[in-house]
């Protein structure tokens, strides 16, 4: 039995596996059929200040090996989240990591805020990357000051653990983890989805009510691969890293790219119950290779 | 509490070039499933499809005792999953999770029970039919189709005791035209005192039909949704459907929430997205 | 009979439908299997000056829906080309588009020259966008001044039409449409392949030689048809779009997000004779939907 | 002049639970394949896995009057589309492109030919071997396996007239450990005046080890390399071998400069790739 817990920031997580936010809503939906405790943490939905509805169905299509979604972060806001749902994944055991939304850098403290104050957050990551929305997420996440500014701020209003999640739609992500780094962050997440969009040629209308979605899923996995191994040459913070893991290996493929822990989220559409033989098969692993710790591996690559 | 389970291809009875029924070794889905529940398969294994489909319970299938040990779907090709499931064979492996949804709830006597099913839309009725009979509701399905070879399953409803109005696009069996040609006849025809749930399954336009009915006529109405879904768990809010509740108009998951709406509730201007 | 004839600047193509550079080979490869002067035109594999010897094996990894490639730009060297392949591809009746590499802007314009002087070259696309070089390419590919300034000295030297092959590892690709579109191109291509990269968690190591590859196949089409639907906002320039095309769907999907003509790469691997099938597609859909040519269709997508 | 046939699955022979021999309808490719030629095949419908995977053709199958109408592969389980092959069943379809690569030479009497197989590497020998027995060129197999469940088709070389020289990892059949040790001694008690070929497939440090002894014993030998393929058809230029060529050594696509090679002129130091 190797150590797979795993260290961000000031939080312990059990082993790297975390549920990825907007795949598994707030947690609580899957605790009917996934001891949700056992798993790394959990990345509910992201939140605003206040409910949002989202946009529009249809609001997902699926493409090779991936998906397309154009949800538009649908949710119930921060202080009804706070109310309703954190209690009971308090209850259940769950290490609740907040998805953190905003349309400006204010709501984004707004939010942290409400977050800090409550009990049962294990820590707040920063959604800067979201391609389905017009305000607020990659306006931030697309630009290096924008960045720096939302998280050197949000890191003056908590003392949680603070990952903001990166965007792939940039020419070089290991920029905007160092400056993530510099803000003050105690870790990066990423990828979040590739913007992308897929047209139905008989009615020549864009599949998505929105137009464009996030790409997520298999396909995007050796982008997202590469992504955080530049990440891990850039930066000293643990990296969560995800992208179209569905397989043990794939986890452990990103945590040899440089990963301390990994987010799913496409997959676990498909094989909700996958948990408990993911995180059972990095042990394996690690003890088949005689390895005493997950963080032992991280970013062992050779050449 | 939903189970996954890699359900063996135990029967595939092809009705038509384009309808099956395809039976699944599947007893811990069969076990908890009630009336109006649908699972959540994958067509194929690996990535091609990558998402599962939601398909509403046909039939529990039970052993010689009367134990469940499977389900069936009664599936309609559209594309490219439900044509993996039509060509399904024995022993292949079918990944499928469920129940999932929230079920019909049967309507007790006096009151009476009247299904409308058009197309593929019968599937989720044969589960609802038993238990109805159970109750010893009396029933009736409303049941339109493009043709008469078009029609399933008749027997097992009469069979139940179930009252048939049919309909065909091309009047090869019953009345020509709409399913709710007759049961606007029908509706008309019942006095007030006496009630009456109904419950739709089918084509968008044809449930929203049936809830334009039920609204004139005052009649408790469910309808069993069918927009696309990411995930049947309550994950991903693919499958949002808008409904009136307290304060307003919400987006809600039809996954968890339904699929089954009462019928008054759904904002119907705002579906989209089924192939329906 | 719809006309399915396409302009690239001075050029015509009997149809939008082209062979994707590093794809096919010299087009003489398939020769034996498939009536290569049918095709829309052939994007022959990436010139230099001299011969190169590309990447030491293994070059490619098979991925969700896709591969990876690092084949490292292997060629015979445009003397060669021009001698040994040019000859041959004119008797056969090919549109012959050639694709060409540089270290330098001098070698980009010596191989054009090169190209410019001999016969039968149909189309110059200048590769300024292969993520698998470490010199030339990509640097200039991922800088706005780097490509206006590649695209227009090439642009003095010929009169042949004039393509920039864009690169999606970038923030805006759009941007990159029109630094081409002000240096005197006379369309554009996109998309090459994106960075990625793929770790054999047994051995740690990764499964390219050369560490990275770019990915292509049907995996990264919903994010080439979003970056030729922000070109077609952009410039006015024909659009040669790719990415992930398999089907006769897939060819409508990017001419109705703008692209004027398209190429197949990896498709081609799996199944080389799929050009008739793929041409006489477009032309029953026109057909079908009472377009009268292929030009009408370009870019009409509604929202 | 490859075809590419949408072959149908006219018989699958599990030989082991690693091994099988899976037969194609395909005439096409039969008609004009030459020994030591391959096919792209593609494993499964869809995009999972997404490219071909070459194969030897194994045999060439013929009607009763002798006209060829199929080809069958020799399959060993290694992966997903190997995994794939040996699970299809009768009627499935799979695309199936070839004939592809540089055949064998069969040599003519009075040399002789020993052919070289190790494990899979048997598969290009069944045409090989016809074909030199109807030149009536004496011939040998070495022939080495796992074990003697891992050594199949041994009657059909016998039965072409090849003396059968076996060697297994295990002793379990034949002589105990690598089949270059008879070789090498078969090599060593030849005249040099007698002329012989040697065409060697299997894992690359076996073959390796046949060039080296064709070096030493100045045999010209002829090698089917494994290297991972992306197209089958000089497309991609994944495939690439480094051989010495007049002006130093190159990479050459080996799909369709190969797969068979001088074994002379291969720069063995730079094989990398294949899973052999
Ligand atoms: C609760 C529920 C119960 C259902 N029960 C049945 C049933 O018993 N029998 C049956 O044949 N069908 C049923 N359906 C519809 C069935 O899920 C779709 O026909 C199926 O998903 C289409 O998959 P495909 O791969 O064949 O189509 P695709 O190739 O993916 O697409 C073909 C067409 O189907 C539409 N479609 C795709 N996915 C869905 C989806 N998840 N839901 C609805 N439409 C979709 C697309 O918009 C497209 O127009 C049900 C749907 C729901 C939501
Ligand atoms: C000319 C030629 C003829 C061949 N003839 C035969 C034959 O007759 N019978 C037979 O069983 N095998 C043969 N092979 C090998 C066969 O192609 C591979 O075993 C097969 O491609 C592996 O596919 P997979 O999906 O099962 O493996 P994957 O799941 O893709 O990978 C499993 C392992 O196989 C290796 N591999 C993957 N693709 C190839 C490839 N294209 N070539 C070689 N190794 C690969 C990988 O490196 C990996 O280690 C031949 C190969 C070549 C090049
Ligand atoms: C339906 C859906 C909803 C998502 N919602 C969010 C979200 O609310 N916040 C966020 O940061 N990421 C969101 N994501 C992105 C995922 O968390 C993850 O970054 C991405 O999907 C890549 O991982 P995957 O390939 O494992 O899905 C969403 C993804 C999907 C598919
Ligand atoms: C094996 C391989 C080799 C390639 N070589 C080149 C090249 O020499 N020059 C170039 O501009 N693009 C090259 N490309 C990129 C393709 O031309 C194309 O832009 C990319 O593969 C996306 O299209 P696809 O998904 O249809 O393959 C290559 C792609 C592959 C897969
Ligand atoms: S299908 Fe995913 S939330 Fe309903
Ligand atoms: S396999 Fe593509 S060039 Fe040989």
């Amino acid at each position: 039995m190797a150590d797979l817990s795993v260290k961000i920031g000031s939080l312990t997580l059990k082993n790297p596996v975390i549920a990825a936010s907007g795949c598994f809503g707030y947690g609580l939906e899957y605790a009917s059929a996934v001891d949700v405790s056992a798993l790394g943490g959990v990345a509910v939905k992201g939140l605003f200040l206040n409910e949002r509805e989202g946009h529009a169905p249809p609001r997902i299509v699926e493409t090779p090996a991936g998906m397309l979604n154009a949800i538009g972060l649908q949710g119930i806001g921060v202080h009804r989240f706070v109310r309703e749902k954190l209690p009971e994944l308090r209850r259940l055991g769950v290490t609740t990591i907040v998805n953190v939304c905003g349309s400006t850098i204010d709501e984004y403290c707004e939010v942290t805020r409400v977050l800090s104050d409550a009990e049962g957050v294990g820590a707040i990551e920063l959604n800067i990357s979201c391609p389905n929305i017009k305000e607020g997420g990659i306006q931030f996440g697309c630009s290096l000051t924008g960045t720096y500014d939302v998280v050197s701020a949000v890191r003056k209003v908590t003392s949680l653990p603070l990952v903001p999640k990166l965007t792939p739609n940039v020419t070089d992500p290991a920029s905007f983890a160092r400056a993530s780094e510099d803000a003050g962050a105690d870790a990066i997440s990423l990828v979040n989805t590739f913007l992308a969009m897929a047209i139905d040629v008989e009615t020549r209308k864009p599949k998505l009510t929105n137009l464009m979605g996030g790409l997520s899923g298999p396909a995007i996995r050796p982008i997202a691969v590469r992504m955080v191994w530049e990440c891990r040459q850039a930066v000293k913070l643990p990296i969560i890293g995800m992208g179209g893991i569905a397989t043990v290996t794939d986890v452990l493929e990103f945590i040899i790219a440089g990963a301390d822990a990994v987010q799913v989220g496409t997959a676990n559409f498909v094989y909700p119950t996958l948990w408990a033989d993911m995180i059972d098969g990095i042990d394996k692993y690690l003890d088949r290779h005689g390895i005493a710790r997950v963080a032992d591996l991280v970013g062992k690559m050779e050449r | 509490m939903p189970v996954d389970i890699p359900a063996a291809v135990i029967g595939n009875t092809r009705l038509t070039p384009e309808y099956n029924v395809l039976s699944l070794a599947a007893p811990g889905v069969a076990e908890h499933a009630a009336p109006g529940q649908f699972v959540m398969v994958k067509t194929a294994p690996g990535l091609d499809p990558l998402l599962r489909r939601p398909f509403s319970i046909f039939e529990i299938l039970r052993d010689a005792s009367g134990a469940p040990v499977g389900i069936s779907l009664l599936n309609k090709r559209v594309g490219v999953g439900t044509s993996l499931l039509y060509d399904a064979r024995d022993g292949d492996r079918i990944d499928c999770l469920g129940p999932l949804g929230k079920p019909f709830e049967p309507v007790d006597p006096p009151a009476e029970a009247w299904m409308v099913a058009g197309g593929v839309g019968l599937a989720p009725f044969a589960t609802l039919a038993q238990a109805l009979a159970a109750r010893g509701t009396s029933m009736t399905l409303f049941y339109g189709g493009r043709s008469a070879a078009d029609l399933f399953h008749e027997s097992f409803f009469t069979g139940l005791g179930a009252t048939l109005v049919i309909t065909t696009d091309d009047g090869s069996r019953g009345e020509r035209g709409r399913v709710t040609r007759p049961l606007e006849r029908a509706l008309a025809a019942r006095a007030a005192t006496l009630p009456v749930t109904m419950y739709a399954c089918g084509p968008t336009p044809m449930m929203r039909a049936v809830a334009d009915l039920a609204a004139t006529h005052a009649r408790p109405t469910f309808v069993s949704l069918e927009p696309v879904m990411g995930c049947g768990m309550g994950g991903c809010y693919s499958c949002v459907v808008r409904v009136t509740r307290p304060g307003g108009t919400h987006f809600v998951r039809s996954c968890i929430e339904g699929p089954v709406f009462d019928a008054a509730s759904v904002v119907w201007d705002a579906l989209k997205g089924g192939h329906h």
